[in-house]
């Protein structure tokens, strides 16, 4: 019993960090059609953000306060990861708008800049984020140990999608990116500026990465190459959602999250992500659109 | 036009005559890039000519390395289990195995295995109707499913080690130095040979087919032809190019492993082929080289920092020369021409198919 | 007022306008006739910025606009309602409309003006549905009411009649009227139906072959002349 | 158009071939000088630059040290570093480059395995000499490499007879899917066996694998005494940190992991770690007079924060034994010295070392040390005296099977 | 004559939208046949179900009477000789005038045969004689893309002539051509009707009271009414939903 409960448990979960990995990307890549292959750096920025912000915390903070480093660490990330995903639009994504596989080469140059310069700047070696002491331990349910920090990110994540939702759906400024992707000349035969709303939008999509390289301090390694790891699950992610489509990036990160968890419970962790790969190149085969496809009636 | 034929001769010449005047180190370089030059073809044909990005090509090369290698790591164990299967606790060489201590039957299955997985993967994809962003991620997605089988399955494939330490090839030693020059000169012949069938395929009419698909593949479609064939056809040739330098790749090298199918790698191959001119065959020759050459003399020269310069070079041409090297020639001719006979007719910037 | 000089406009390297001058005047309706096909749409996209023209000028209030972007052109006074509406279909109406307050200074966006609902009484009924969820008509209205909201001095109107049954027709054209009667906003309206055009507008230009043939009054045009430039 | 490119091509190539002819000539000039050149090989980047910078670091430290006392047989030793972009090819071609084109007389280098395997070719064809510094899964003797580096006798079997003999006899082995850890386990199962432990479970997971929830429900389930840990690098950070998240700590179960040293505890935090268990040859808490002074220059080198580690010590005691085999054999000739170094001994930080001139590796003495929070180890066991390297295992009669 | 293709009861439907509803349509042999009505009346998407671009939801198609192409693939169809010529020039820009009417000569288009084929001097003829039927001789190695507007609309005539179609649809055949060119591309069209049935969408009445015999109105996904032109200019129905509102609207 508690097994199952713990299995389902960690399939949400990884779930979540796969769905928090990937929602940036569903910006940038699913709404705006940019292959943007140094999204893992931003993750890496995050990351690191979060360690400086800790170290700070620790020099000039009073101890009792340490633990909160971590909440001005999310934010600070986001700030992070947006600035850079702004730069990056400003001077590079911004002409490559019409050649995405272009924009796929350039981006790949800027990754080995970035986790260069990360190197130079915070050494090879990985870097430790204490994670702060209110994420310790966990809730028992019926023998099984629902990990804080687990639900902490399926929190986080859950945070993020609504407030995703919320920007998109109420704000004017969402409403002019939701515009502009649906029907770039219209938006601006309206007076939307193109420009500053791309610019916003692909901003989002990296500072959501940068928030993801925060949350995952407090359950893996912070090194220069962390972006790597992830950045290939999180382009196949979002193709399986469905381009364009939030929701389907939601339901494509649980599905890979489940039968991950479920396929390493009876095989091992290779051959799990051996069989979840398979299991999407399969799937794609048989609705190349994805789960959630904004069917559209345009030739080529 | 005969110019530039005298031209692609003495470029091969100059290659082939390499041993004159490269040191026994430059030349083992030299003779790896090559093998790289050969990928790189390919994966001009499918990208530059017929419109389809790939970023797997690295499992291509793998396999076919892979099958060359897993002939000589048998020559070398002469007769006995290799070494990494003994200390993996396999007992009897697996069945897939045996028919592989045939160097014919090896050479072969290295053209041939990395061929079919492309046509059944093209066949797929292609029939569905998958093409541009999403094939090229569909195709990396292959590259971790590979890489992953390879290393979790070390019994059978060495694992991260690879297959390495290979001593002799038909007999001969493999360390002697002119076995190396005599690889090398092999090299330059098969990169000769196919160059020479790939122009001539780009050349004919099915090239012409090929570029119509690039630019409009409905389009085509509406002529008649049946693209999918097509496509699964130079994609499988793309990849029995990439099987054959992983096979020249081993010879030379001595040594393959799942990380040299990576998806780093695979990515790389693409960009030696931007960085030379994507819809030029020479272009992407030079590309390989040049591309390789610089990232030695940038990691010889600056060792902590020289992704710094790779990266750069990366975005610069792709930003600024879309056309890669052999494009700006190209349209820095293009313009001295304009600029000597003015008045003539406008030319496409677009237009650099060699 | 809006000044179109010897404008040559088209696609790829073929130009669908050779040289085609037309004003239009603020207060006033200007119709643009023609069949299908004699470059309405692209003069339309032209003026509105979404081409750029190969040759001759624009001119707007006085200033050259003929470089600049679409966004600036639709904050200095031009909204465009394209042919085949162009409405976001996944956002609301209600969502819809507030784009185009996007016309306006930031100050300016207080809400929708009250005046749109008086002419469109179904957008209110239909404020919170999915625009692509409405008929065509009712997309033509939003698609209307949408450029008006951002108080404009120009509107350009694409074949607003096509494909829409007769009622809707009336009612668009009965808007048009009231807003020329306001003498606060120009119109151009591109038609390819004589007499619609001539019910609304007070001077016309006909485009046949990338060129304008004819022009004049309404008023005082002989439509026989006119229709001969028309219709089958 | 072509004719121009092949032109820039052939400049290309000729400019390398003069390059090659102007390198040569200098090298062939440095013979004759009163430096000597040695190859300093390690990732600097891509996924193992996290672990072999320290290394490089380590290796310029002791040549810098060897040359400020008057340098080898009176020469300088001037390192040339190279990066092996933690890429086995890589590896290969810049063995090759120091071997063929800077002719060094030694070299310094490697982390991996496969990186090893993969220059052990080179280095056999050319005759060169690698001092490989880290531990590994044993089984290999090559003629042109000296490991100064455990094998598995000198690590992993007397911590697993230390686990049996301390902490339970119910065994859980986890590894990242490569060889080390695989053969490692395979021979960690056999000694199981025989010394009359049990084995629970056994899984790999990918390399730069990081989630670990599933396998620590597995691990719950078989409710093992021992985790024995031989995942690599980036892993041990999520592994560790979900085990706490998992509410198993060192209490519940006592972890024993053969890749974490003093510079992986840094990156995985001490929350995570204190309380577990690492089997080495060398920690920085060692107490010898020699790492006193070992660690002092390396803080002073490198930086306060910096830290010691078992494979940083082997790679310095690398340079140090090469110098004592050069200056034995009075050459550098790579046949002169591998004849000189067996029986050279070396007071390393970590207790004497020798080269047991049959093997090529070295007589070491092993350690095991608990982490603490101040992200050192308390050394809880060690072997007495140095242990005799025996990378195929022939002493022990388990093993018999294995080969 | 029995006709050469035949749409019976033909649906389409787009995200719920009925884009046609239900059309009949049959074409005889060697006919000029002119599909006319407003816009979004559904003509484009009958071309686009009879070449197999569009897949119809209900329905058949019929070619000679007996075999039914609605599910087969676009070069399945072409293959059988029905051929489309799209309305925005749909040529390969970077291929030469002569390149293009290369690839479209009636021939075995399989990979294998395409690979071995070598051009003989009987296709050599036959490009030839359709760059002068087309008046592109002058231009036969210029790239195609920088062919002026209605140049390129005649190359795509050409590609399709070349393909010695039996049915030949054409959308928007005379956009963007001066007085001239159309008069010319009417009479192209004639001649070709001595060999081939064509179907052509045209807006241009003056093109078309020209160069017709049968007219076919279609009006919001159906067909309104067929006959000659000025069965169609007497009909009240077609000139309520066509020719503008008349009257009514004012």
């Amino acid at each position: 019993m508690a097994v199952v409960i713990t299995q389902i448990f960690n399939g949400i979960s990884l779930g979540s960090i796969l769905l928090l990995i990937a929602l940036g990307l569903a910006i940038t890549f699913g709404l705006m059609n940019v292959i943007n292959m140094a999204h893992g750096e931003f993750i890496m920025a995050g990351a690191y953000t979060t360690y400086v912000v800790q170290q700070a915390f620790s020099q000039y903070v009073p101890e009792s306060f340490f633990n909160y480093y971590y909440v001005a660490a999310i934010p600070l990330s986001f700030l992070i990861g947006a600035l850079l995903g702004f730069v990056l639009e400003k001077t590079l994504i911004r002409f490559l708008y019409h050649r995405p596989l272009d924009s796929l080469l350039a981006t790949w140059g800027v990754s080995l800049i970035l986790q260069q310069v990360a190197r130079s700047i915070f050494g090879a070696p990985n870097v430790a984020v204490t994670s702060p002491a209110w994420l310790d331990g966990g809730i028992a349910i019926a023998g099984a140990v629902l990990p804080y920090k687990r639900l902490f990110i399926i929190a986080l994540v859950t945070i993020c999608m609504i407030s995703l939702y919320l920007y998109l759906d109420k704000t004017a400024a969402g409403r002019k990116m939701r515009a502009v992707t649906m029907n770039r000349s219209m938006a601006s035969s309206l007076g939307v500026s193109t420009k500053k709303v791309d610019a916003a939008a692909f901003a989002i999509g990296s500072g959501l990465a940068g928030v993801a390289g925060c949350a995952l301090t407090v359950l893996g390694p912070i090194g220069s190459t962390i972006g790597t790891y992830y950045i290939v699950d999180a382009f196949m992610i979002v193709i399986l959602g469905g381009i364009g489509s939030l929701i389907g990036t939601v339901f494509g990160a649980l599905s890979v999250g489940m039968l991950g968890t479920i396929a390493e419970f009876w095989t091992g962790a290779s051959m799990a992500k051996v069989i979840v790969f398979v299991a999407i190149i399969a799937f794609l085969q048989y609705k190349p659109a994805g789960l959630f496809s904004a069917r559209t009636r345009s030739l080529e | 036009m005969d110019k530039k034929k005298l031209g692609y001769w003495l470029f091969f010449i100059a290659l082939f005559l390499g041993p004159l005047y490269l040191t026994e180190f430059r030349l083992a370089l030299m003779g790896k890039f090559l093998c790289f030059a050969i990928v790189a073809l390919g994966i001009c044909l499918i990208w530059g000519y017929t419109g389809i990005l790939s970023l797997g090509h690295g499992v291509y090369f793998g396999l076919g390395a892979y099958c060359t290698a897993m002939y000589l790591k048998l020559e070398s164990a002469g007769g006995e289990l290799p070494d990494f299967m003994e200390w993996s606790g396999v007992s009897a060489l697996p069945a897939f195995w045996q028919p592989f201590s045939n160097p014919v039957f090896a050479l072969g299955a290295s053209l041939v295995i990395p061929a079919l997985l492309a046509a059944m993967l093209g066949f797929l994809t292609f029939k569905n109707r998958i093409k541009g962003v999403y094939f090229s991620l569909i195709s990396q997605a292959v590259v971790v499913v590979f890489v992953t089988l390879f290393v979790a399955k070390q019994d059978w494939t060495g694992g991260t080690n690879g297959l390495t330490n290979f001593t002799t090839f038909l007999g001969i030693s493999l360390s002697s130095p002119l076995v190396q020059i005599a690889l090398y000169m092999l090299t330059v012949i098969t990169l000769g040979i196919s160059f020479a069938l790939a122009s001539r395929l780009t050349n004919s009419r099915a090239g012409r087919v090929l570029s119509a698909i690039r630019d409009g593949e409905n389009r085509v479609r509406f002529l008649g032809f049946n693209p999918t064939s097509y496509k699964v056809f130079v994609y499988s040739l793309s990849a029995a190019l990439a099987g054959l330098a992983g096979t020249l790749f081993v010879l030379q090298v001595g040594l393959i492993s799942p990380a040299m199918m990576g998806i780093i790698p695979s990515i790389e191959m693409v960009l030696w082929v931007a960085v030379g001119g994507r819809h030029s065959l020479i272009g992407a020759i030079l590309g390989a080289v040049i591309v390789n050459s610089a990232k030695s003399f940038f990691s010889e020269t600056y060792p902590d920092i020289w992704s710094i310069f790779l990266g750069l070079l990366f975005i610069i041409v792709v930003m600024f020369l879309p056309n890669g090297l052999v494009g700006m020639v190209q349209s820095w001719k293009d313009k001295r021409k304009k600029s000597k006979q003015k008045g003539g007719t406008a030319n496409a910037t677009d237009s650099v198919v060699s | 007022m809006l000044a179109i000089r010897s404008i040559q406009a088209g696609y790829d390297e073929s130009m669908v306008l050779n040289d085609v001058s037309i004003q239009a005047e603020v207060g006033k309706v200007t119709a643009v006739l023609g069949r299908n096909g004699v470059g309405k749409s692209t003069l339309i996209k032209t003026i509105a910025g979404l081409l750029k023209p190969a040759a001759g000028s624009v001119e707007w209030m006085g200033e050259r606009i003929e470089k600049k972007a679409p966004e600036l052109r639709a904050r200095s006074g031009i909204a465009y309602v394209p042919q085949g509406r162009e409405i976001f279909p996944s956002l609301t109406v209600e969502e819809n409309l507030l784009l185009g307050l996007e016309a306006l200074p930031k100050k300016e966006r207080k809400g929708l003006p009250p005046q749109i609902f008086e002419w469109f009484p179904v957008l209110e009924e239909m404020m919170h549905r999915k625009g692509g969820d409405l008929s065509g008509g009712q997309q033509q209205q939003l698609a209307i009411a949408r450029a008006i909201v951002g108080k404009p001095k120009m509107l350009l109107l694409d074949e607003p009649m096509e494909g829409i049954q007769p009622s809707i027709v009336q009612l668009i054209q009965d808007v048009i009227v009231d807003i020329a009667s306001r003498e606060e906003m120009g119109i151009i309206l591109v038609e390819h139906s004589l007499d619609l055009a001539f019910a609304c507008a007070d001077y016309y230009y006909i485009l046949d072959h990338g060129i304008v043939v004819s022009e004049g009054v309404t008023d005082t045009a002989h439509k026989d002349v006119v229709k001969q430039h028309l219709v089958v | 158009m072509i004719a121009a490119i092949s032109a820039a091509a052939l400049t290309l190539s000729g400019c390398a071939a003069s390059n090659a002819l102007n390198e040569e000539e200098e090298t062939t000039a440095a013979d004759t000088s009163d430096t000597v050149s040695v190859g300093v090989l390690h990732s600097l980047s891509g996924t193992m630059a996290i672990s072999e910078v320290s290394l490089r670091d380590a290796e310029l430290m002791a040549i810098e040290e060897i040359n400020a006392d008057g340098g080898v047989l009176g020469k300088q030793i001037e390192p040339i570093v190279e990066d092996g972009a933690s890429d086995w090819p890589t590896f290969a071609e810049k063995a090759k480059k120091l071997l063929q084109k800077d002719e060094v007389a030694t070299v310094f280098g490697g982390w991996t395995s496969a990186s090893r395997k993969a220059m052990l070719p080179v280095f056999e064809q050319n005759n060169g000499l690698l001092w490989y510094p880290v531990q590994y899964e044993g089984m290999e003797s090559s003629p042109n490499i000296f490991y100064t580096g455990a094998t598995t006798n000198q690590q992993i079997v007397p911590s697993v007879t230390w686990l049996l003999e301390n902490k339970g006899k119910s065994f859980f082995l986890i590894g990242s899917d490569y060889v080390f850890p695989r053969t490692a386990n395979k021979e960690i199962k056999a000694q199981l066996e025989a010394e009359g432990g049990t084995l629970v479970g056994e899984e790999y997971t990918p390399l730069g694998h990081t989630d670990y929830s599933t396998l620590i429900s597995k691990i719950k389930e078989e409710k093992p005494e021992v985790i024995y840990n031989t995942l690599n690098g980036d892993s041990n950070v999520a592994f560790f940190k979900q085990l706490k998240d998992a509410g198993i700590t060192a209490d519940d179960m006592t972890v024993l992991s053969v890749s974490i040293a003093e510079e992986e505890i840094r990156g995985i935090g001490t929350d995570v770690l204190t309380g577990h268990y690492a089997a080495w040859n060398y920690f920085q808490t060692t107490d010898t007079p020699e790492n006193e002074k070992f660690v002092a220059a390396y803080k002073e080198a490198y930086g306060d924060d910096r830290v010691t580690g078992d494979p940083i010590e082997a790679a310095y005691n690398a340079v140090y034994l090469w110098a004592a085999a050069v200056e034995k054999a009075e050459s550098f000739d790579v046949d002169a010295v591998k004849e000189a170094a067996g029986g050279i001994e070396f007071k390393a930080p970590g207790g004497t070392v020798t080269i047991d001139g049959d093997n090529q590796h070295t007589y070491k003495t092993v350690r095991v040390g608990e982490i603490q929070a101040d992200g050192q180890f308390k050394e809880v066991w060690n072997s007495g005296e140095p242990v005799k390297p025996d990378p195929y295992l022939e002493t022990y009669p388990w093993a018999e099977e294995l080969n | 004559m029995p006709p050469i293709l035949s749409c019976r009861d033909v649906r389409v439907s787009f995200n719920g939208f009925q884009a046609l509803q239900g059309v009949d349509l049959d074409v005889s042999p060697q006919e000029v046949r002119f599909l006319i009505g407003p816009n979004g009346a559904g003509k484009t998407t009958l071309l686009d179900v009879i070449c197999g671009k569009t897949k119809a939801s209900s329905g058949d198609v019929l070619y000679r009477e007996v075999e039914n192409i609605r599910k087969l693939q676009e070069h399945e169809i072409v293959r059988r000789g029905i051929t489309r010529k799209f309305q925005a020039p749909s040529i390969f820009s970077n291929l030469t005038v002569w390149e293009n009417l290369e690839l479209s000569i009636k021939q075995d288009r399989s990979i294998w045969a395409v690979m071995r084929t070598k051009m003989t001097g009987e296709e050599k003829e036959k490009i030839d004689a359709m760059l002068d039927r087309i008046g592109l001789k002058e231009q036969r190695h210029q790239m195609a893309g920088m062919l002026a507007h209605g140049q390129k609309q005649w190359l795509e005539i050409g590609m399709q002539l070349m393909q010695e179609p039996e049915i030949l649809l054409l959308d928007e055949p005379i956009a963007g051509m001066s007085g001239t060119e159309r008069h010319k591309t009417g009479e192209l069209i004639h001649e070709i009707s001595a060999a081939c049935s064509v179907l052509i969408v045209e807006h241009d009445m003056e093109f078309v009271r020209n160069f017709s015999k049968q007219v076919t109105v279609m009006h919001e996904g159906k067909v309104l009414c067929e006959g000659t032109m000025s069965d169609i200019q007497q009909n009240e129905q077609v000139a309520e939903v066509y020719l503008g509102r008349r009257e009514s609207a004012c």
